[in-house]
């Protein structure tokens, strides 16, 4: 039973972090937009939706849709000023700001639910959604079930999204600029559109994550979260949404596997954590080296 | 149309146009000579929208269309290609086609789950059109490849079957044919009379190749060191002492 | 005496095999055009002499050594040069940077004449000296392209459509040079579409179709040759 | 304190980090992507360094010098070994690569030295008051390495055949091979150059600071800021991008925002308005985004069109 | 199948930082450990059977952390589990161990915790203790009038932060400037100009391992001293990693660590590691792994309900080397007692401070 209560586990959070390699894919493989601050979105969702819930007494769901709204509406703030920079220099910005919303929620401590919390504190207690009339003993299975609606949700709207023409002009603006300018399409309106549909489903994902853990605070929200999320969607195949589902499930069994290997390798607590982590930069690595365009390569569209 | 009003520009010290003017007639195909670095990309750049002018005026339908973006300006119906061709590399030939279909449903967020069935069936009839222009551009053997596995000429041939596929009121085309086999270049010198005939569409066009200056012109406008040095049917032009020296014959004149 | 000679090499990019077994020699003292319809593989071959490519079959020799494996810097140590069809400058370096970095296997000394040579040859340089490459106008940038592999003044000189985007009278200008540059002792390749001025001062030409050697002829007989014009050359 | 006094204290931070972001900028030209094992270079430079200065009792300068040798080495190797199989591949996916690197190198690090936190064998530092700033012979030696090596990285991209042959690459690396340059080896200099950079920094840091596994990793950041707001790929762009973010870090929390706001006292009665400490980090960022919005490719970066 | 049964270990968990942030604190964490390990089971082990200690490392990462127990319960099924030292880790950590009715001992002292649930124990006094003792100590000592304050961004920092504010108040002290700094950075000199703008007579807070050491260094060299001196909150956490001369006449208080069982431990982790414990966490983790070892046998079974009730039967008669040694819980399964010394830094050597 255990083992599979831990299954159950790993496949919420495969859901949540699944949802957030999408809406990345989203923006980063389709739209070639390589946004490091994802996990700002992430953070974002993850505290409007515990507010709205534990200040205003709203139900989950009413949450998890302000979740998608402040992050989208965050999205649609910090693109509109850096909307005309290149590739990398977008990257760091967008890895500064991500780093800007965490030292915000971390140094106001205002933005808190009561005495000994916000801030560094992190905010307890957060209510899981129909908690009261769900036993206790499948609530996990309902959740799992939760969280994968929501990921199904993701994949088809993006999928949509990627399939149609507004992908098309997406995978156009990727390379270049001029083109899609001559042929009329809005590239900056695009670039808008697309930095606010990912964000506002990376909201999605951080109401989830919370509202299972019950409890938040912003060391969550580490720039290693965003890094994560990269890794995911280059080792499945960046720019397709089943690759980066594989590949998140992926990166997360090789979180959790190096964990079990190590309780039958008789070495030294210390050098074993060390060994575990450079196995996982090491493996990142090989999947780079021989699987370059990832597991799954982008799929060509083919008429 | 199309009319450009004393248009300067300078790029530092380099004075790229010095008040270049022409226009160009509803259903006219016009073209754009001189020698290398006369200005002609630029002039392009500035009517496109891509590089902001200096001085000058240039009109649209009798509408003005200073300082607008260039996708406004496509979307008014003035499109154009560019002479180092540009052919995203991880797009295939019919998605290339596809991009430049305008006024797509599908573009719009919404649009998507409310109205699908639209969108698809829009979708079938661009992609009828992609293939009958891949079809004319030579390509469609290679419908599905990415591209950017083509060759220089068939970059270019892309560049084109794209406008074609645009299908704007104006088509400004810069070297359409250079690097494309002559025998093909023949054809798409027909497909292009057609088009004006057919659908009396407008065209500017910048080429070195002669022969299909010749072919297709109706009124040549020829540019040197940024300015005009004459227009003309091509007859005339062919004939101009000035032109002959300044850019059709061989000396030293660059 | 032969230069150049490919004997029956097979290249490609990756799986995609373009160049089925395409055998051609070049003696030290011709020029050779090479002609075909678009995608037939003309650049593939210039870019598998260069060395870009390695091929899969086939070898390579010049100068009577086997080349087949050398990376292209070494080729351009042995002396070849390489226009190639696109992308073919710095952009971010000025024109005498540039000219200079073609230059780079050679001594310094001497540079600056060279650079004076080059640009008696295209007067156009001269006057554009400082600025980039990238604010070049299409035909200058070709120039530019041409100038910087004749720096060197190469045995052989492989030229990938030199003429594209070029205005009439520089075409001209152009081939006249080219012309100059053989007398002064290049073997010289190139490919054209618009064949009529190169093959003027050609020695042979080569058909290029489907990746394979259709034909082979004198130049002055494929002048000649009207179906010849007609499929290749447009009449 | 002294205004003097902050203008050093900005100088040493520069000189460090500079460093640092002199060798990432230098490594993007060519590679063309954002190295996240770049400042991994610098921790495992720190500790070479250590192992030859306090384990083998060797001069600490010898210590460094040979510890920046093997560090690019190293690097050279990592390239052979990894990057030169990934050459066509996108810069996204040579970035993802340089992450896991970057995990599997900081933990190598901490593997093998362990995670106690380490110092050089130079004793305590005195410092000396120069008009009125306070500043140790350790710390004028820091600023004074990094001014030299940046004259020599100068020197080197100016005026030597390397340089010229590392534009060629970085502008057109088929073309520079047509031209003659072995552009291989052009990236293997580079590696070398921005791994020993980066370890010098690292062992600079350490001499101020003090030597962690995650020494690296924890500049990382402002390493990356400093590039971008200098411009990606220009050496002189990350020096004065080093000093702006020195300077914006110190002077910015030492003013009193209330002072400037009214004047210094001219329109009502405002002071002890200061920035909250724990926005320090977010400083350097705000100064970088304000920076792009004014030039979108930072300040020395090349423009393009 | 008995007699196999009695022969396979008690197997426990502990989640600790041993990669990440925290790692150096993460270090004597896992030393501390091991000593009471081999401890416990030279004399015996619990219930006839060896003590096993499955430990997980946290990455000082909270999503880590939450992964390390959900394998530690789901999986392995341990009884109890020692940790989560950051309290990003321990809270939502000790939410899931309690739900699953898992007992938990942490040693993080974020008053926060004390309403976790009734499976969860902290062995270390929370801040609001350390804080204001730490001002006393400073207002008695020095009669200072003029604080300046400094800790890290963490909870414990803030928590620190809050209380000692409310205690300077309270005592009518002015507080002349307020940092916090993150952690983990090369220079800190931005933050001492601030923190010595204002002239403060004494500056208290906290400061944590090698960021202590940095902010110490360059302090000592950009000649930044309060004129009555530093007084910290753990004071051990600043000093131990520090270079001896720039922490000469630092003030500050620990929990307790006198006593002939806290010497054995210095000596046997000197003996067995080669130097002395950097941080004070190997000896919590030591009381912690000990605590649970008497409470299992005192229940004489591995059952988490019975270990649960078990530990407050046993704290009060134990006597640890970790914070003064009476572990003894409140109704909260927080501390009762937490002693602190008053301890000043001399030649390198923190030691008993004496007016
Ligand atoms: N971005 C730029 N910066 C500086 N100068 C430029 C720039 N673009 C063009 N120029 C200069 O402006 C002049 C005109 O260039 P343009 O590209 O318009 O010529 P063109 O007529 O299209 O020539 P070609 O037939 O060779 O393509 C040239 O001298 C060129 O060097
Ligand atoms: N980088 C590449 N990757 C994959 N396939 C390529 C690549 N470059 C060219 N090809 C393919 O190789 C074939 C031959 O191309 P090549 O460039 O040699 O033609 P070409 O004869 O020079 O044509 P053109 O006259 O149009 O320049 C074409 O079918 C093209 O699609
Ligand atoms: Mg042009
Ligand atoms: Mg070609």
């Amino acid at each position: 039973m255990g083992v599979l209560y831990f299954f159950v586990y790993l496949m919420i959070m495969a859901n949540v972090y699944g949802i957030l390699s999408l809406s990345l894919n989203f923006q980063a493989g389709v739209g070639g937009m390589s946004n490091f601050g994802h996990v700002a979105f992430f953070c974002i969702g993850a505290y409007t939706s515990t507010l709205l819930v534990m200040l205003c007494h709203v139900h989950f769901l009413v949450g998890i849709l302000g979740a998608f709204i402040a992050s989208g509406l965050f999205a649609f703030l910090i693109s509109i000023p850096t909307r005309r920079l290149k590739a990398d220099y977008w990257a760091i910005t967008t890895l500064g700001a991500g780093e800007i919303v965490r030292l915000f929620f971390l140094n106001e401590s205002w933005i808190s639910t009561g005495h000994y919390s916000g801030g560094p504190f992190g905010i307890r207690g957060i209510p899981r959604p129909w908690e009261s009339i769900i036993p206790g003993n499948i609530y996990p299975f309902f959740y799992l079930f939760l969280t994968l609606l929501f990921l199904g949700l993701t994949y088809f709207i993006l999928q949509r999204l990627i399939n149609g023409p507004f992908g098309r002009v997406l995978k156009a603006i990727r390379e270049d600029d001029d083109l899609p300018l001559s042929l009329g399409k809005n590239i900056h309106e695009f670039r808008v559109k697309t930095m606010v549909i990912g964000g506002a489903f990376a909201g999605i994902a951080g109401g989830l994550l919370v509202h299972y853990t019950t409890y938040v605070d912003p060391f969550f929200f580490m720039p290693m979260e965003t890094f994560i999320v990269w890794a995911m969607i280059m080792v499945g195949g960046i720019g397709n949404n089943r690759g980066a589902l594989i590949g998140t499930l992926i990166i997360q069994l090789l979180y959790y596997s190096t964990r079990f290997l190590k309780d039958y390798l008789p070495i030294e607590a210390q050098l074993l954590a060390s060994l575990r982590m450079i196995s996982i930069g090491i493996l990142i690595v090989v999947v780079m080296l021989f699987l370059q365009e990832g597991l799954v390569k982008e799929k060509k569209r083919l008429y | 149309m199309l009319v450009v009003e004393d248009v300067h520009k300078s790029f530092g010290a380099i004075k790229a146009l010095d008040g270049v003017s022409l226009s160009v007639e509803q259903g006219t195909i016009a073209g754009l000579i001189g020698p290398n670095g006369s200005g002609k990309t630029t002039l392009f750049n500035i009517i496109s929208g891509f590089y902001e002018k200096d001085a000058g005026n240039i009109r649209l339908n009798g509408k003005s269309i200073d300082g607008l973006d260039p996708f406004r300006i496509a979307r008014m119906g003035l499109v154009r290609t560019f002479q180092v061709a540009k052919a995203p590399a991880k797009l295939t030939i019919l998605e290339n086609l596809l991009l430049a279909a305008k006024n797509q449903m599908g573009e719009k967020v919404l649009d998507n789950f409310l109205k699908p069935r639209e969108i698809f069936r829009k979708e079938k009839e661009n992609l009828n059109k992609a293939l009958d222009i891949a079809e004319i551009i030579k390509l469609k053997r290679f419908k599905n490849e990415y591209a950017g596995n083509l060759s220089g000429g068939q970059k270019k041939l892309l560049s084109l079957g794209r406008v074609l596929m645009a299908n704007p009121d104006i088509f400004l085309l810069d070297e359409p044919t250079a690097g494309v086999n002559p025998v093909l270049t023949l054809e798409l010198v027909d497909v292009i009379v057609d088009i004006r005939k057919n659908l009396n569409k407008t065209f500017l066009i910048i080429e070195h190749d002669m022969n299909v200056i010749w072919h297709l012109c109706d009124l040549v406008n020829v540019l040197v060191a940024g300015s005009n040095l004459t227009k003309g049917r091509p007859e005339e032009i062919q004939k101009d002492e000035r032109v002959l020296e300044a850019y059709l014959s061989g000396s030293k004149s660059t | 005496m032969v230069l150049l000679e490919i004997k029956s090499i097979y290249s490609g990019y990756g799986d995609m095999e373009i160049l089925h077994g395409v055998s051609m020699e070049l003696h030290h003292d011709e020029i050779v055009t090479i002609i075909g319809p678009n995608a037939s593989g003309k650049s593939t071959l210039l870019k598998t002499i260069m060395g870009y490519l390695i091929p899969t079959k086939g070898k390579i020799r010049f100068n009577g050594a086997d080349v087949t494996h050398l990376r292209p810097d070494e080729k351009a140590r042995v002396g070849i040069g390489y226009v190639p069809q696109l992308e073919n400058v710095f952009p971010p370096l000025t024109v005498t940077e540039s000219l200079d970095m073609g230059a780079y296997t050679m001594p310094r000394h001497g540079l600056k004449e060279r650079i004076e040579e080059i640009f008696d040859l295209f007067p156009v340089l001269r006057v554009k000296r400082k600025e980039k490459a990238s604010a070049l106008s299409g035909g200058q940038r070709q120039m530019l392209a041409m100038a910087q592999a004749l720096m060197t003044g190469p045995n052989l000189l492989l030229l990938d459509e030199p003429s594209a985007g070029l205005a009439p009278n520089t075409r001209i200008d152009v081939f006249k040079k080219i012309q100059e540059i053989h007398h002064m002792g290049s073997a010289i390749i190139i490919v054209e579409q618009d064949a009529y001025q190169s093959l003027r001062i050609s020695n042979r030409c080569y058909i290029l179709v489907m990746g394979q050697k259709e034909h082979e002829a004198p130049a002055d007989r494929i002048l000649e040759d009207e179906r010849i014009k007609k499929a290749y050359l447009g009449g | 304190m002294l205004f003097q006094q902050i203008v050093i204290n900005a100088l040493i931070r520069a000189s460090e980090l500079g460093l640092l972001a002199i060798g990432l900028t230098v490594t993007y030209d060519i590679l063309k992507f954002a190295n996240f094992a770049h400042v991994e270079f610098a921790c495992i430079g720190a500790f070479l360094a250590y192992t030859m200065n306090v384990t083998l009792g060797m001069n600490i300068i010898l210590a460094g010098l040979v510890a920046i040798l093997v560090v690019g080495v190293l690097s050279i190797f990592i390239d052979r070994l990894v990057f030169i199989r990934l050459r066509g591949a996108s810069s996204i996916a040579l970035m993802v690569t340089s992450l896991g690197l970057g995990i599997a190198l900081r933990n190598g690090v901490r593997a093998i030295w362990g995670a106690r936190i380490k110092g050089y064998a130079i004793g305590l530092q005195n410092p000396v008051e120069l008009i009125g700033v306070r500043i140790t012979p350790v710390q004028i030696f820091i600023i004074l390495t990094s001014v030299i090596s940046m004259v020599i990285i100068h020197l080197i991209l100016k005026r030597t055949k390397l340089g010229k042959a590392m534009r060629a690459t970085s502008a057109n690396p088929a073309l520079a091979q047509a031209c003659g340059i072995h552009t291989e080896r052009i990236v293997r200099w580079v590696w070398f150059m921005g791994a020993s950079l980066a370890a010098l920094g690292g062992i600079m840091i350490g001499l101020d600071t003090h030597l962690t596994p995650r020494m690296g990793f924890s500049v990382m950041i402002p390493v990356f800021a400093i590039s971008i707001l200098g411009g990606l790929g220009n050496p002189y762009g990350a020096m004065v991008g080093a000093l702006i973010l020195g300077l914006t870090e110190n002077i910015g929390l030492y003013t009193d925002l209330g002072k400037i706001l009214t004047l210094n006292g001219l329109i009502g009665n405002l002071t002890g308005l200061y920035i909250p400490t724990g926005y320090k980090l977010a400083i350097s960022f705000i100064i970088m985004i304000v920076v792009l919005l004014w030039r979108p490719s930072g300040i020395m970066g090349k423009r393009e069109r | 199948s008995g007699a196999i049964q009695a022969k396979e270990p008690v197997k426990i968990g502990a989640i600790i930082p041993i990669t990440g942030t925290s790692e150096v604190e993460g270090q004597d964490m896992s030393r501390g450990l091991q000593i009471a390990l081999d401890e416990i089971n030279t004399a015996g082990g619990v219930l006839g059977r060896s003590l096993e200690v499955i430990v997980e490392d946290t990455e000082t990462r909270p999503k880590s952390g939450l992964d390390a127990v959900h394998k530690l319960i789901d999986i392995n099924k341990v009884p109890v589990i020692l940790g989560g030292y950051f309290s990003s880790v321990s809270l939502p950590t000790g939410n899931y161990s309690n739900s699953q009715g898992v007992v938990q001992l942490t040693w993080s002292t974020s008053p926060a915790l004390r309403k976790v649930g009734p499976f969860f124990f902290g062995i270390c006094g929370t801040d609001e203790l350390m804080a204001a003792n730490t001002v006393k100590f400073a207002i008695e000592d020095a009669r200072a009038k003029r604080f300046g304050i400094i800790v890290d961004n963490s909870a414990y920092g803030l928590g620190v932060l809050e209380f000692s504010k409310r205690e300077i108040k309270k005592a009518g002290g002015e507080i002349v400037a307020e940092v916090k700094y993150e952690r983990e950075k090369a220079d800190y000199r931005p933050e001492l100009q601030r923190v010595f703008a204002q002239k403060p007579e004494v500056v208290v807070g906290t400061l944590i391992g090698k960021d202590a050491r940095t902010i110490f260094k360059q302090a000592y060299e950009l000649g930044l001293k309060p004129q009555s001196g530093w007084y910290l909150s753990w004071i051990s956490l600043a000093t131990a990693p520090s270079i001896p001369e720039t922490v000469e006449g630092v003030k500050g208080l620990i929990g307790r660590l006198k006593g002939k069982a806290a010497n054995r431990f210095n000596e046997m982790y000197q003996e067995k590691y080669g130097a002395p414990p950097q941080t004070v966490w190997g000896h919590y983790i030591y009381d912690a792994v000990w605590l649970t070892a008497l409470a299992i046998n005192f229940a004489n079974s591995p059952e988490p309900k019975a270990i649960k009730d078990a530990l407050f039967k046993v704290a009060p008669v134990y006597r640890g080397v970790s914070g003064g040694g009476d572990k003894t819980f409140n109704a909260d399964g927080m501390q009762k007692y937490e002693v602190y010394q008053r301890m000043v830094c001399k030649n390198g050597k923190l030691v008993i401070y004496q007016k």
